[in-house]
């Protein structure tokens, strides 16, 4: 009852501040001059990104500058959590020691094998169509982490270990897809233009759909890049409770 | 190399549903990434290609799949909102025995079970599936199966075996 | 009518921001924190959203649907504002980044120190230090 | 045209009838497996089926794009319907393993087996 009170308390100030506000309040109903430039400009026009989604054409290249520092502070925070999980190289070997086992039922681990090569495929089409439809290098990454994970959660890190995709790799592919981006960006450089330059370098239509330039390019290795990026966070956090301890030497 | 193929088909349909069109940029991308996730896991899912592209096979899923939709999903979801009413049951967990082998029609049969309302699969071993029965009437196995997965396993039988 | 919808979202929003800071701030498990600061974040986002919305009808997502010069007076007309969601889309990464970092250093504390509390670890954690360990 | 729409519009309604029925079974079924089957009502009946609906109420309309929206929805509904079976099968083996959960059963013939 006691709680109870001070959400009705919290409620009625909310719809009466809300009242009072409304008054004198019009909901907006036109567009900011930027937008509008944003809107008109990404598929036509003569500062164009040629691409029909706007969002991504600004995240990409009309502040392509912010979404590289961005990533750069998302590769920092991987980089500082694996530093303070960090372990020496015996002590990694050792972690690695474990057999692949099928804990849950038939079912469920017949379901884990089909569910991961469909997410693949979903993950791929989200972010190579982050150009044309909502999604896009970030949205995709996601998705592509849940398959590692559902390994995990099914068979135990040691069945993704076994079969090639331990920390190291994860983080290889990651800076693969650090560095494409890296590669991308520099690329006008060396035919004149300037950096991250968009259009008319990188081929704006190909294969009966609109690319948008350079942003088809940026997507895939950002994609790679956060994929492989929580991969290697899962398979840290999966280490066994009891192993960590013993690598801290802390005893509980 | 086995598993490639059949892998790699299952990918590109669900790459191509997934975008919902068919310009040639969706293809060629389609087609890339179904062919490199078949490589990378496509000898885990499938053991024999001959059988995962046999036509018949996938003629008698689509059939599997209407019949189930239209039959045993309506009646099992009926008689669940019907015992959600009325408040009668008497739960309890059941030996079913299963006759196929192979992985994936014993998956078939599980999850068929899970799907329908009143029944949830808690456990599988060799020869039997363990399930959670909403309104256990017999405690004979064969009789059992009888009520529960009448169906099912002749599907599965004729799909994965 | 839809003035005050409007006005109740925006009030409830920035409710939510007030709890949220009240979270972080008083809240002695670390997690709790963590949790707050998550709302936070969302909530200064969404805020951020809403600021670009149009309230008109139909209202359309900035996704040019047809590729035709014609299409585009009618495109201007309903889209909403593309640029808020942009930079949305940047805050939420940097926002997960920090989060990510922020839950593995608890992990470690609570490893570490047996303790999430931060009165406790503030109790002892001076002391550790002094000895240097 | 319109009887793709019908169609689907039926299949979102009774989406929502099944949500509603498997709401109230969780509210009154008295422990955990009873509820799992309540669960399975919410998640074939009120998941997957209005995600089919979605399919067929897309192709039935004249919005751009549409084909994009009933592939997304008809592959998620797909995704649904073999992930939810595995996670009701892990839930139930996880609860029946620990053996924290008390209840009556008429029989418990896994019990006896694992014996």
């Amino acid at each position: 009852m006691k709680r109870l009170i001070g959400l009705i308390i919290i409620l009625t100030i909310t719809l009466g501040v809300a009242y009072y506000v409304s008054q004198n309040l019009t909901p907006q109903k036109s567009l900011h001059p930027l937008g509008k430039f944003y809107l008109k400009n990404s598929y036509f026009g003569d500062y164009s990104a040629k691409s029909p989604e706007a969002v991504t054409s600004i995240v990409w290249d009309y502040r392509g500058l912010d979404t590289l520092f961005e990533t750069a502070v998302f590769f920092i925070a991987i980089i500082g959590s694996l530093t303070l999980f960090r372990l020496s190289k015996e002590q990694s070997e050792e972690a690695k020691q474990g057999e692949p086992k099928r804990e849950l039922p038939e079912p469920v681990c017949a379901v884990t094998k089909i569910i991961v090569a469909m997410i693949l495929a979903v993950s791929a089409s989200i972010a190579l169509h982050g150009q044309l439809t909502p999604g896009g290098g970030f949205q995709g990454g996601s998705a592509l982490a849940v398959a590692p994970l559902l390994i995990i959660a099914a068979y135990s890190k040691y069945a993704l270990e076994k079969n090639g995709l331990d920390k190291t790799r994860a983080i290889i592919i990651r800076s693969i897809g650090l560095l494409g981006i890296a590669l991308t960006a520099l690329t006008p450089l060396l035919v004149k233009g300037y950096f991250m330059q968009n259009q008319p370098i990188f081929p704006g239509k190909a294969l009966g759909a609109p690319l948008g330039g350079s942003l088809v390019y940026y997507n895939l290795f950002e994609y790679l890049a956060v994929g492989a990026g929580f991969t290697a966070v899962f398979l840290l956090l999966s280490i066994p409770e009891e192993k960590f301890r013993k690598f801290l030497g802390v005893k509980q | 190399m086995k598993g490639v193929v059949s892998t790699a088909l299952l990918t590109f349909v669900t790459y191509i549903i997934f975008t919902g069109s068919i310009t040639p940029y969706d293809l060629v991308t389609g087609a890339v990434v179904a062919i490199v996730i078949g490589l990378l896991v496509g000898k885990f899912l499938v053991e024999n290609d001959a059988k995962a592209l046999n036509p018949l096979r996938w003629f008698w899923s689509v059939v599997y799949f209407v019949w189930y939709f239209l039959v045993a999903e309506v009646k099992a979801h009926l008689d669940v909102i019907g015992r959600i009413i009325t408040g009668n049951f008497e739960p309890g967990i059941v030996k079913v025995p299963l006759k196929v082998k192979s992985e994936y029609a014993r998956t078939l049969v599980a999850n068929s079970i899970t799907n329908t309302p009143g029944t949830v699969v808690v456990d599988v071993d060799e020869n039997y599936l363990y399930v959670n029965w909403i309104n256990v009437t017999t405690e004979n196995p064969e009789e059992a199966k009888k009520e529960i997965c009448e169906g099912f396993e002749k599907f599965a039988e004729r799909i994965f075996e | 009518m839809i003035s005050l919808l409007w006005s109740v979202t925006i009030v409830s929003l920035i409710v939510t921001l007030i709890i949220s800071v009240y979270g972080i701030a008083a809240k002695p498990n670390l997690v709790k924190k963590l949790i707050a600061l998550t709302i936070f974040g969302d909530t200064a986002n969404v805020l951020v959203v809403l600021l670009g919305y149009r309230v008109i009808y139909p209202v359309k997502p900035p996704i040019l649907p047809v590729w035709k010069e014609s299409a585009l007076q009618s495109f201007l007309n309903t889209a909403v504002d593309p640029l808020p969601q942009a930079l949305v889309l940047t805050a939420v990464v940097i926002g997960m980044a920090v989060n990510i970092l922020i839950a593995f250093a608890i992990i470690q504390i609570y490893r570490i120190y047996g303790t999430l509390d931060v009165r406790e670890a503030g109790r002892f954690l001076p002391n550790l230090l002094r000895r240097g360990e | 045209m319109s009887i793709l729409l019908t169609l689907g519009a039926i299949l979102i309604l009774t989406g929502g009838i099944c949500d509603l029925f498997g709401a109230i079974g969780l509210l009154k079924f008295p422990n955990f497996y009873v509820r799992l089957h309540a669960a399975t009502v919410g998640t074939i009946g009120g998941a997957a089926v209005p995600l089919f609906g979605v399919t067929l109420l897309a192709l039935g309309t004249d919005i751009p794009n549409k084909e994009a929206i009933a592939g997304a929805s008809l592959i998620t509904g797909m995704i649904i319907l073999l992930v939810a079976p595995a996670g009701a099968t892990a839930l139930a083996y996880a609860a029946h393993k620990a053996r924290i959960i008390e209840w009556k059963p008429k029989t418990d013939q896994l019990k006896e087996a694992r014996k």
